[in-house]
């Protein structure tokens, strides 16, 4: 660990997340036939938030934004990219899942304190889908962990790099399955775009947010996206020894999450939760009954 | 679980056109929905008194701005009607046909509206481009995008230019060849079929209790279509079919959307070849500043891309209407059938059931 | 370096980001809805300069009046209007809102938008074509720049007058000003 | 047509029917017939209420309200002569004493328009359960759509003195 990563880390996590905004915007306009916008409409979004006037709706809402933030940092510490590894030595998937529920609890304080019915709509809706990944999620980690024989995601990615990905090791197949199913509920693309749904409750926990508290929304939103697909580079494709490689895993995987975002529409949220309960929580749980069993 | 007051509309990107549903929820469900139009109220009938019979084409268009041709239509036919003026053969055909593209943009918009309802962007690009090739069409004709003002009493304003037709058929067979496209990402999309089915379902008694007409009530089942029934324009010279479906919901509702903009297609084929290629396309009217209509009321009605359009006019034997009434396919759809079919629905789904039953706001409130 | 000039500079950011991030708030005030969409979608790509529409009035900065304005949607405008975060532009599309246009004698409508709401810039015609809203945009791009586009500023200044216009034609208003 | 119309001079007396063109008929009623004219229609078989209007006659100091009904088919894919029908009900009204009564229990899909011609002419239906406004946000000196109300005049008066914002 050292001083110059704590600091990298993140903004590297950053860069690449608001990038990534840009990115899906454009291929999603490729996909519309459209020219699309520059690959830095996201920057030039966020520079124009942080100059307008923004309203508060209380301390609440301003400390859960940052709270929320504060989360996702926290989070991209303890994941390594490449060989940028800050803090995962220290700590390890555990405290991964616990630290991933920091920024929707953070962004549900915040927008409760504005009470617009849309919003509330929203937060119970992102809980809910929260709610129903994390279980699988858990189970997934559980395998992996008991795969494995440890918690810290260094060692799993230095064990991949010895051998094969977990993807294809054999007792984790179905995990890995099931960790695919359940990436865009993470992601938060399409099908699972529910706690948004800007046509149904105007951007849900959105809806108040102006000037900077948007811009910190979006900053978090490209957080939560680097996070998500790290996380499964890291576990399942064999993280990489150099950033190059990681973050070249990472696009693959984030396009792939676009493509599916721009050809389904949007599940109600009964349907999501039903589906993420079901085939993907199967999977999971049978993946890791298998690898207690091995 | 706590109820709340949620206001959709007027400013939501869930809706299409200036109108607000007032929804009472509980968690996600919908206790009760108020319809709350009047955004766009105008007072066109009002207006229409003020002005002379000819003054009122530029105004009536305006009541709906989706598909304006067929509220011309149904005041050509009114004025027609009151004036005993005959329309032409070829001006008839002429009529059909602009009529039929109309329809065809019209499903497009419609079709646009609702895959953003769904969040399915996509499709929601492709069917506004598709849109826009027929409204190139229609300003190569009339000179204008949105409102032509290009049927008039006794006709219509002028004939095809040169090679026209070639560029409609030109360009129904693009728009045609990207039906595949459409159906492989859309209607046969699993995720589309698990959003719409047996949502805002709307069984044959209630339809006909509430007034349902166009494709709400053929969704049903039943081909009631006023071109048919009471065939108008060059409708009954060609054959062709009413599509139908018969669950009642949402998705039968869509499905019955999509044959008919091919069925239109095929008709305006067959209109274009069986058209007189000579004649005149218009009947001469009188002075439009002198022009007097005899005493009399008439209901005239036909079929607009939502349903049944008619229109209620009386003349006082005078330069202006006397009273003008526009009945609205969207009138009962958007009010009655609205709010009663809303309640016990999901909010994930207002704006599905409003755009399947393709509720245009303007016209609810002229 | 003098102070003009460094205030200047280190507002240019700001002015850039204003600029070409131009959300629209999604209100289908009147008819010139329909050609909101063929400009945002496909044919137009609206999104090429930056112009999309923002789920709620706390989200964006462009304020696209499209139509003419009953009283009813006169109400929801101010309110809509209000919610904006500074700085907030408006564009009055079309010829209703600039003098009633087709409804000049209409009871219901109201005749010039820029008595009871700032407007940064009209477009003219009904109805204008999409190249119209970019010609706009590029318009009040060079507003911007040289901070003429200044309506929010207006609407501050002259709030009482603003307001004493709204309760003449609407009656009172059922909510408290939004400027003491 | 004719058939309907024996039949309709067989129930009804004193009422007035006349077949001005093919699938049109118009009947003019006094304003007592109306609810069992319309249950009678709904009855055999016109259950589309397509309009209800109103036309205001200031010169006979009366308001016409107009109902129109029409039948939807009887089988799901064969053409009869009955859907082709209109059949206007007209019925007068006194200008000074403007009640009437609801047709919701008929035609549910009456109730916007009752309301809308509540609003717009002043009419009020009784036993309506909602009678408030529905277009209006504001309060006119008089129903916008009767004849006396004078929307230029009234334009003029509202939004002709409405002050330009000074200064900057």
């Amino acid at each position: 660990m050292h001083i110059s990563e704590i600091i990298l880390s993140p903004l590297l996590a950053l860069i690449v997340g608001v990038f990534f905004l840009g990115l899906s915007r454009k291929i999603m306009a490729r996909i519309h036939w459209r020219y699309g916008p520059p690959i830095t409409q996201p920057v030039i979004d966020i520079i124009r938030m942080f100059s307008q006037k923004s309203v508060s709706h209380g301390n609440l809402f301003n400390f859960g934004i940052i709270f929320s933030i504060a989360g996702s940092i926290a989070v991209v510490l303890f994941i390594p990219f490449g060989r940028i590894h800050p803090l995962s030595n220290s700590g390890g998937l555990l405290v991964i899942l616990y630290i991933m529920l920091l920024a929707p609890l953070g962004i549900a304080l915040s927008s409760g304190e504005a009470a617009n019915p849309n919003s509330s709509i929203g937060i119970s809706r992102k809980l809910l889908l929260t709610l129903g990944y994390e279980f699988s999620l858990l189970l997934i980690l559980l395998a992996l962990m008991t795969h494995y024989r440890t918690i810290s995601i260094t060692e799993i990615v230095a064990l991949q790099q010895k051998g094969s990905w977990s993807l294809f090791r054999l007792p984790l197949v179905l995990p890995g399955i099931a960790y695919i199913l359940i990436l865009p509920a993470i992601l938060g693309v399409r099908p699972f775009e529910i706690s948004k749904a800007p046509q149904e409750i105007s951007s849900g926990p959105m809806v108040e947010y102006g000037g900077t508290y948007l811009a910190l929304a979006k900053i978090e939103h490209a957080f939560a996206i680097v996070i998500g697909i790290s996380l499964f580079v890291n576990l399942f494709l064999g993280g990489a020894n150099n950033l190059a490689f990681f973050f070249l895993k990472v696009l693959l995987v984030f396009i792939l999450g676009i493509f599916i975002n721009a050809v389904f529409p949007r599940l109600r949220t009964e349907q999501a939760i039903k589906y993420l309960f079901g085939i993907p929580a199967f999977l999971a749980f049978l993946g890791l009954v298998i690898t207690v069993l091995i | 679980m706590r109820e709340l007051e949620l206001y959709y509309g007027p400013q939501h990107l869930g809706m299409v056109g200036n109108f607000s549903i007032t929804l009472n929820v509980e968690g996600d469900r919908i206790k009760k929905a108020t319809a709350n139009p009047g955004y766009l109220h105008r007072g066109f009938e009002k207006l229409m008194e003020c002005r002379t019979w000819m003054q009122n084409f530029p105004l009536v268009c305006r009541i709906n701005v989706v598909e304006p041709d067929h509220i011309e239509l149904i005041y050509s036919m009114g004025v027609e009607k009151l004036a005993g003026i005959e329309v032409p053969e070829k001006g008839k055909y002429i009529r059909s046909i602009y009529l039929e593209l109309a329809r065809v943009a019209s499903h497009l918009f419609g079709l646009w509206a609702y895959s953003n309802m769904l969040g399915f962007d996509t499709v929601a690009n492709w069917a506004m481009y598709h849109r826009d090739l027929i409204l190139d069409l229609f300003e190569e004709l009339t000179g204008a995008r949105v409102y032509h003002i290009y049927i008039r009493p006794g006709g219509v304003r002028r004939d095809f230019p040169d090679g026209f037709e070639d560029k409609i058929i030109e360009t129904l067979h693009t728009i045609g060849g990207k039906i595949p496209d459409y159906n492989s990402t859309f209607f046969d999309n699993r995720l589309f079929k698990k959003r719409t089915k047996g949502i805002g379902k709307l069984d044959r008694e209630n339809a006909k209790k509430m007034g349902a007409v166009g494709h709400a009530i053929r969704a049903t089942g039943m081909k009631y279509d006023i071109r048919k029934i009471e065939p108008y324009a060059a409708y009954d010279q060609v054959e062709w079919d009413v599509p139908t479906r018969k669950g009642g919901d949402a998705y039968s509702r869509l499905l019955t959307i999509r044959d008919e903009m091919i069925e239109s297609v095929h008709m305006i084929f067959k209109l274009i070849n069986k058209m007189p290629k000579k004649g005149t396309v218009y009947t001469k009217t009188p002075n439009p500043f002198k022009w007097k209509i005899p005493e009399g009321d008439a209901y005239v009605r036909c079929e607009s891309s939502r349903g049944e359009l008619g229109l209620y006019i009386v003349s006082d034997g005078g330069k202006k209407p006397y009273r003008a009434h526009f009945r609205t396919p969207s009138y009962s759809h958007g009010l009655t059938i609205l709010e009663n079919i809303l309640a016990g629905e999901d909010i994930a789904d207002v704006g599905n059931i409003m755009m399947s039953l393709y509720v245009v706001a303007p016209e609810i409130d002229r | 370096m003098d102070r003009n000039k460094l205030i200047k500079w280190i507002k240019t950011p700001a002015k850039m980001g204003n600029k070409y991030s131009l959300h629209a708030v999604y209100f289908c005030t009147g008819c010139g809805i329909i050609e909101i969409p063929p400009t945002i979608t496909t044919r137009w790509d609206a999104e090429r300069f930056g112009v999309t529409p923002a789920a709620t009035p706390r989200q964006a900065n462009l304020f696209l009046i499209t139509g003419y304005v009953s009283l009813k949607t006169l109400k929801s405008i101010i309110r809509t209007y209000e919610q904006m975060p500074e700085p907030k532009y408006t564009v009055g599309f079309g010829s209703c809102p600039i003098n009633g246009g087709m409804y000049w004698d209409s009871y219901n409508t109201i005749k010039h938008l820029d008595k009871y709401i700032p407007v940064d810039g009209w477009i003219a015609g009904c109805m204008p074509r999409p190249e119209a809203i970019f010609i706009a945009v590029t318009h009040l791009w060079k507003m911007i720049d040289n901070d003429m586009a200044d309506g929010y500023k207006k609407y501050r200044n002259n709030y009482d007058q603003y307001r004493a216009n709204q309760e003449k034609v609407l009656g009172s208003l059922d909510w408290p000003p939004l400027f003491k | 047509m004719n058939d309907l119309k024996q039949k309709i001079e067989m129930a009804f007396d004193s009422i007035d029917i006349n077949i001005p063109e093919d699938n049109r008929m118009i009947i003019n009623i006094s304003k007592d017939g109306v609810i069992s004219i319309l249950s009678y229609l709904k009855n055999a078989g016109y259950e589309h209420l397509a309009l209800i209007s109103c036309v205001d006659l200031i010169n006979e100091n009366e308001f016409e309200l107009v109902y129109i009904v029409s039948a939807y088919m009887k089988r799901d894919d064969e053409f009869h002569d009955r859907e082709k029908q209109n059949i206007i009900i007209k019925t007068r009204i006194s200008r000074k004493k403007t009640r009437f009564m609801t047709v919701i229990n008929i035609f549910e899909n009456a109730e916007p328009y009752e309301r809308e011609i509540y609003e717009l002419f002043g009419i009020n239906f009784q036993g309506h359960p909602r009678l408030k406004p529905l277009f209006l946000e504001i309060e006119y000196e008089m129903p916008p759509f009767r004849k006396n109300f004078d929307t230029r005049k009234f334009v003029d008066d509202m939004f002709g003195n409405i002050p330009e914002i000074e200064g900057h």
